[in-house]
């Protein structure tokens, strides 16, 4: 079997995400980091499947849950860290932290801790794309349970009735939170929401990028021929809390380990032993991304601590 | 090159747009049947026709058009939009609050969102409670977004043309009952003024009244009718109230010793308080207690001779004034 | 050809709406009534389709084009006319006015101003019923142009998710205000949102207050039997301004005579003719209609204007 | 039949819960996360398991959540819907300020709305800007709707119990940097108190302090360290801001001669200017202005040594109880 260069390229972007939040885990559990930490393990396939079809002059819009979406956009790791850690180095010099970081020189417009919130100013990136000849393209990633905040839907609407160029990213990792998105619709198929507005809409494995890349590469064309939007609900599941802290115990017995089974890096680790990669191969990935995260992190925590005295800068011109 | 033109509010808000559309290509004006219709009530007329796609109208959904105008400003754009009653940003609140807001502090400036939401509030005859409140104090305690409330058609110009050169979030609101108003001179064409500022409507020595909004009509009035009395009123129309001068309240103050605050808003935990403090706090002395006049605090009624009892009234203001001159 | 004493009901039903809307616009031209009116002509159908499908125990909920659904819901002329006088005998003594009333002592519990919100309040009022053994279906209407406010697709999300007893009728005219609904969605069919949410929905024809009569029974029945919502677009055109003052310039030429050919009075007026009702049956059914609101507007023009010193009362208990 | 239980506030808020759905069978309580999984804090943690279907979770959708419970309340149920985070309000404002609030007075008192919002909002170290504001002074403009805010166990059940027995709309503002504090003897079971009143939390004759919320902590440790310096102060904890007991302040104010007052919100129309206008305007003689302590008028950065720098620390409380007093 042939094993394409692609492969090997998501399998490091995965583990790149994966490291990232393997420390950030510990350093908030060291006390380093404070406050509401989101991680994305088990959801990296998203971010990197779909960011590998983007271009330098589309935006990009996440939500709380965006350290990965960043690194993959092309957010230098130690930017990110800095940013958790509250250095001057950080992307917001601290100002953003976990939640709520923006980096747009890497076309990474920002996270957003309202559920849903991001939509609609998404929608505003593409908008702007119509006039402006930059030939943007916007996306914006929201979970299943954003699927119930009524923005969302307006921001679908608007972008159909307007032929705007943005791709509408739906993370469906079955919770919102602490509660089952099926028991909170009836229709488990989010993606027909998008369908009755006249959105081109189409649900894939989450947990594989080559299929997110696919449908996020048509999505970028779909919206650059004048399209206008598509809708993509990738499903997944996240093998870690909610938020740092989250006992899951509302997850019925079993299940976290079976979702480990199928979580995107063993999964492309065993596709790849399929088609005959070594062992050697597979560890030096691994081994390079965390080379890399630990090299950034290191650097993150050598910075000086953002300056108080800066506090009251910034709010207007 | 400035020259003058006869306008109404609302025609001297469409001017300004107008030129607002013409001389800065970024900007984009929007909201719900402001393009092919004109809006509601007629300031955006001809616009479309004059600037093609830049101007169009949107869905009922002041969450998406908000949130669009945000992520169209993050971007490079300058967009112009209008929620056609004050009451109606509360349906999208967090998009003002939350997210515009944010922008640039949070980014560290790496990121700004040179938006412009126009509206209108307040009560005209008949109005319900829906479309009836004046909420600029809700506005003026979130730190990030900048005010101004125009009343005369020169300043529904002025204060349009500095709103939409501000690189900040700006909130206009004005007032439907303005908008279709005696036509007045106005000056167009001349340079953009900085944010800020007042407008000092009457002179005088024995109390300041600060003020804002459609209102400053009433508070005219009862200046006029009290001067019969021997009361001589500073009159300071806050035309911005963020950034708000107070210095010009302090300045006054110190000179007349007495404080009014008049604004339709209701009362409690109306910007008038905030007003109030302000001079207070600075200890310039103060020969009667301050005053405020504004709605009682209830909602709104539309029965006509309810909605009199609740909003003030020009006599309100003149018992007002003699109470705090003791005259 | 039968007549049924259906056909001749609804026929007085919509003439009591249409007198009252006539009457209405010309006390608001002379003067005597004040402020923002919005009249229903042309969309009588819907109301009396539907409230001679509802119990004394359902809610119903409408917007500030709600005159005509309030009568049809049973509530007296003469206490709408008055609250739109500003009298002591108005349903709310004046503080509701034309587009904020209520008269819950007839099921009637209220227009609504701001698009939209009605449909969150009525799935609560069935979110009651759940629990207090009334029976109670809450009913909630709202036009074309509400569909685009996402607390409606969230009050639906939440009804269907929970099997809440609520009737969603959607009045389409057509047009939001000045703005026609097509330029301002990408599909037309508006019920297809409420399919994708698992809702059961159904097209009707508005003009015709049999077919919107069949539709709100079977959903009355469908909750009342624990099945949940039901939405219904309802199609009609409306023969006025959106308020008056309006002077529809945005229709395009000989559109609205051609929707008066249509409207349901003019419509049902004809079929009754053509089962062998009489002219004079017909003249004896508007007439009644006139007597009838002229003595309400009569009785209401005489009752004294509610009293400014009560301004302060019912903000609390 | 009063007894005491040792409780954390978190536990004191899940007693009175408890108490409400078991003594009003028409209770609903509901939110986000609150049912099966007993609330992101735990606080409705057993209460689906001892009151079934009344307690329920809902989907991500406040509108439709806050909305429910105007409908619900409406036909006579009393629903308890909790909003996870106060700045999450926003999204949906318009079902507190456009519906919630005009329920009882549009209707000339023939409909009402006996609905509990549980909230809680302000800073905890880390929190971004969108999960840290003091929206208290958003909700005091607003007519129809009372608000509590409760900073002990023994408060937060009282109060709890008094807003859902109250019928009318209320927020209760809770705070999570409390829910797991330290334990204390709660009276439960006794009588429900009517709405309204304040909390006495210091005895003294310099200054009057006027504050609410968590920042009640700070200020009480403020005063116990200028104590050393013989300033002593009444501290009024104003646990219901709507009503307010602007009585209880006045009577203070007229004994010390001075007033400072203290909230976590920023401080430019904050609820402070209110306190500090209605002292002023009564005339009570002061022997020094008023003073205000808040937070600086910025959003709230994530970094903690940031929001240290905008948010009112002990040593700011100190200072301006020293400048107010003149030791
Ligand atoms: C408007 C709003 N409501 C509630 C919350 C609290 N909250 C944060 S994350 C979350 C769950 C979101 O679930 P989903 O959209 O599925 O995204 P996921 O976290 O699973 O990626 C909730 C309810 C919020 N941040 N904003
Ligand atoms: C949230 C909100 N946005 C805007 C308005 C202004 N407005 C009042 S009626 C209306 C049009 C509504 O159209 P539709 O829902 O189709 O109902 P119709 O008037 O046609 O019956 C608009 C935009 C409002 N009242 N509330
Ligand atoms: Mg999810
Ligand atoms: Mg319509």
């Amino acid at each position: 079997m042939r094993v394409s260069g692609e492969q090997l390229a998501d399998l490091l972007a995965m583990w790149r995400i994966r490291v990232l939040e393997e420390t950030i885990l510990s350093l908030r559990l060291d006390g380093r980091i404070v406050g509401s930490v989101h991680l994305e393990n088990g959801q990296e396939a998203i971010p990197v499947g779909a960011c590998r079809m983007l271009r330098p002059q589309d935006a990009l819009y996440s939500t709380y849950r965006g350290h990965g979406w960043a690194l993959a956009r092309g957010v230098p790791a130690t930017g990110i860290m800095a940013e958790l850690l509250y250095r001057r180095t950080g992307v917001n010099g601290g100002r953003g932290g976990s939640a709520h970081f923006s980096a747009p020189e890497y076309g990474f417009y920002g996270e957003n801790s309202i559920v849903g919130a991001g939509a609609p100013i998404a929608v505003g990136a593409a908008l702007a794309a119509k006039f402006d000849g930059s030939g943007r393209v916007a996306v914006t990633v929201f979970g299943d349970g954003a699927m119930n905040q009524g923005g969302v839907t307006e921001a679908m609407n608007m972008a159909a009735a307007m032929d705007l160029p943005v791709v509408f990213i739906c993370e469906n990792n079955k919770y919102s939170e602490l509660t089952p998105i099926n028991d909170m619709v009836r229709n488990p198929d989010l993606s027909a929401r998008a369908h009755a507005l006249g959105i081109p809409a189409v649900r894939v494995d989450g947990n594989d990028p080559a299929q997110v890349a696919t449908a996020v590469g048509l999505a970028v064309t779909t919206a650059e021929h004048g399209r206008g939007p598509t809708f993509i609900e990738a499903t997944t599941r996240r093998i870690v809390g909610h938020y740092i802290g989250d006992a899951q115990s509302y997850r019925p017995a079993g299940e976290l380990a079976e979702d480990e089974k199928h979580e995107p890096i063993v999964r492309l680790k065993k596709q790849l032993t399929l088609q005959g990669v070594t062992a050697e191969t597979l560890d030096g990935v691994e081994q390079r991304a965390r080379t890399e995260i630990a090299a950034a992190t290191e650097r993150a925590l050598a910075a000086p601590l953002s300056d108080p005295s800066t506090a009251r800068e910034h709010l207007y011109v | 090159m400035s020259e003058t033109a006869k306008l109404t509010y609302g025609g001297a808000i469409n001017a300004a747009l107008a030129r607002c559309l013409e001389q800065m290509p970024e900007t984009l004006l929007f909201g719900e049947d402001v393009a092919l219709p004109g809006g509601v009530f007629g300031v955006t007329r001809g616009l479309r026709k004059a600037f093609g796609e830049r101007v169009f109208d949107t869905p009922i959904s002041e969450t998406a058009m908000l949130g669009a105008a945000v992520g169209a400003a993050m971007t490079g754009r300058r967009p112009i939009v209008e929620i056609m009653w004050a009451d109606f940003m509360l349906v999208a609140f967090d998009q003002i609050v939350n997210q515009a807001a944010n922008v640039r502090y949070v980014s560290e400036g790496r990121l700004a969102a040179p938006l412009t939401i126009r509206t209108q509030q307040g009560n005209a005859p008949g109005a319900c409670a829906q479309h009836s409140q004046n909420l600029e104090a809700l506005l003026l305690h979130v730190p990030g977004i900048r005010v101004a409330m125009p009343v005369d058609a020169q300043d529904a110009y002025d204060l349009t043309l500095s709103a939409v050169t501000c690189d900040d979030p700006v909130v206009v609101i004005e007032n439907r009952t303005l908008y279709a108003g005696a036509k007045s001179e106005v000056r167009i064409g001349g340079p953009v003024e900085p944010i800020g500022g007042h407008r000092l409507r009457r002179a005088g020595d024995d109390v300041t009244i600060v003020t804002w909004g459609a209102i400053t009509g009433s508070v005219e009035a009862a200046v006029d009718l009290v001067a019969e009395d021997g009361i001589s009123a500073d009159v300071i129309e806050a035309v911005w109230l963020n950034p708000f001068d107070t210095e010009a309240v302090l300045a006054s103050v110190r000179r007349t010793g007495r404080l009014l605050v008049v604004h339709e808003a209701n009362l409690t935990g109306g910007f008038g308080a905030e007003v109030v403090a302000r001079v207070c706090e600075s200890g310039v002395p103060l020969s009667a207690p301050p005053r405020r006049v504004g709605a009682l605090d209830t909602r709104i009624p539309a029965a006509v001779q309810l909605a009199q009892a609740v909003l003030p009234q020009t006599g309100d203001i003149v018992d007002a004034l003699r109470a705090v001159t003791g005259k």
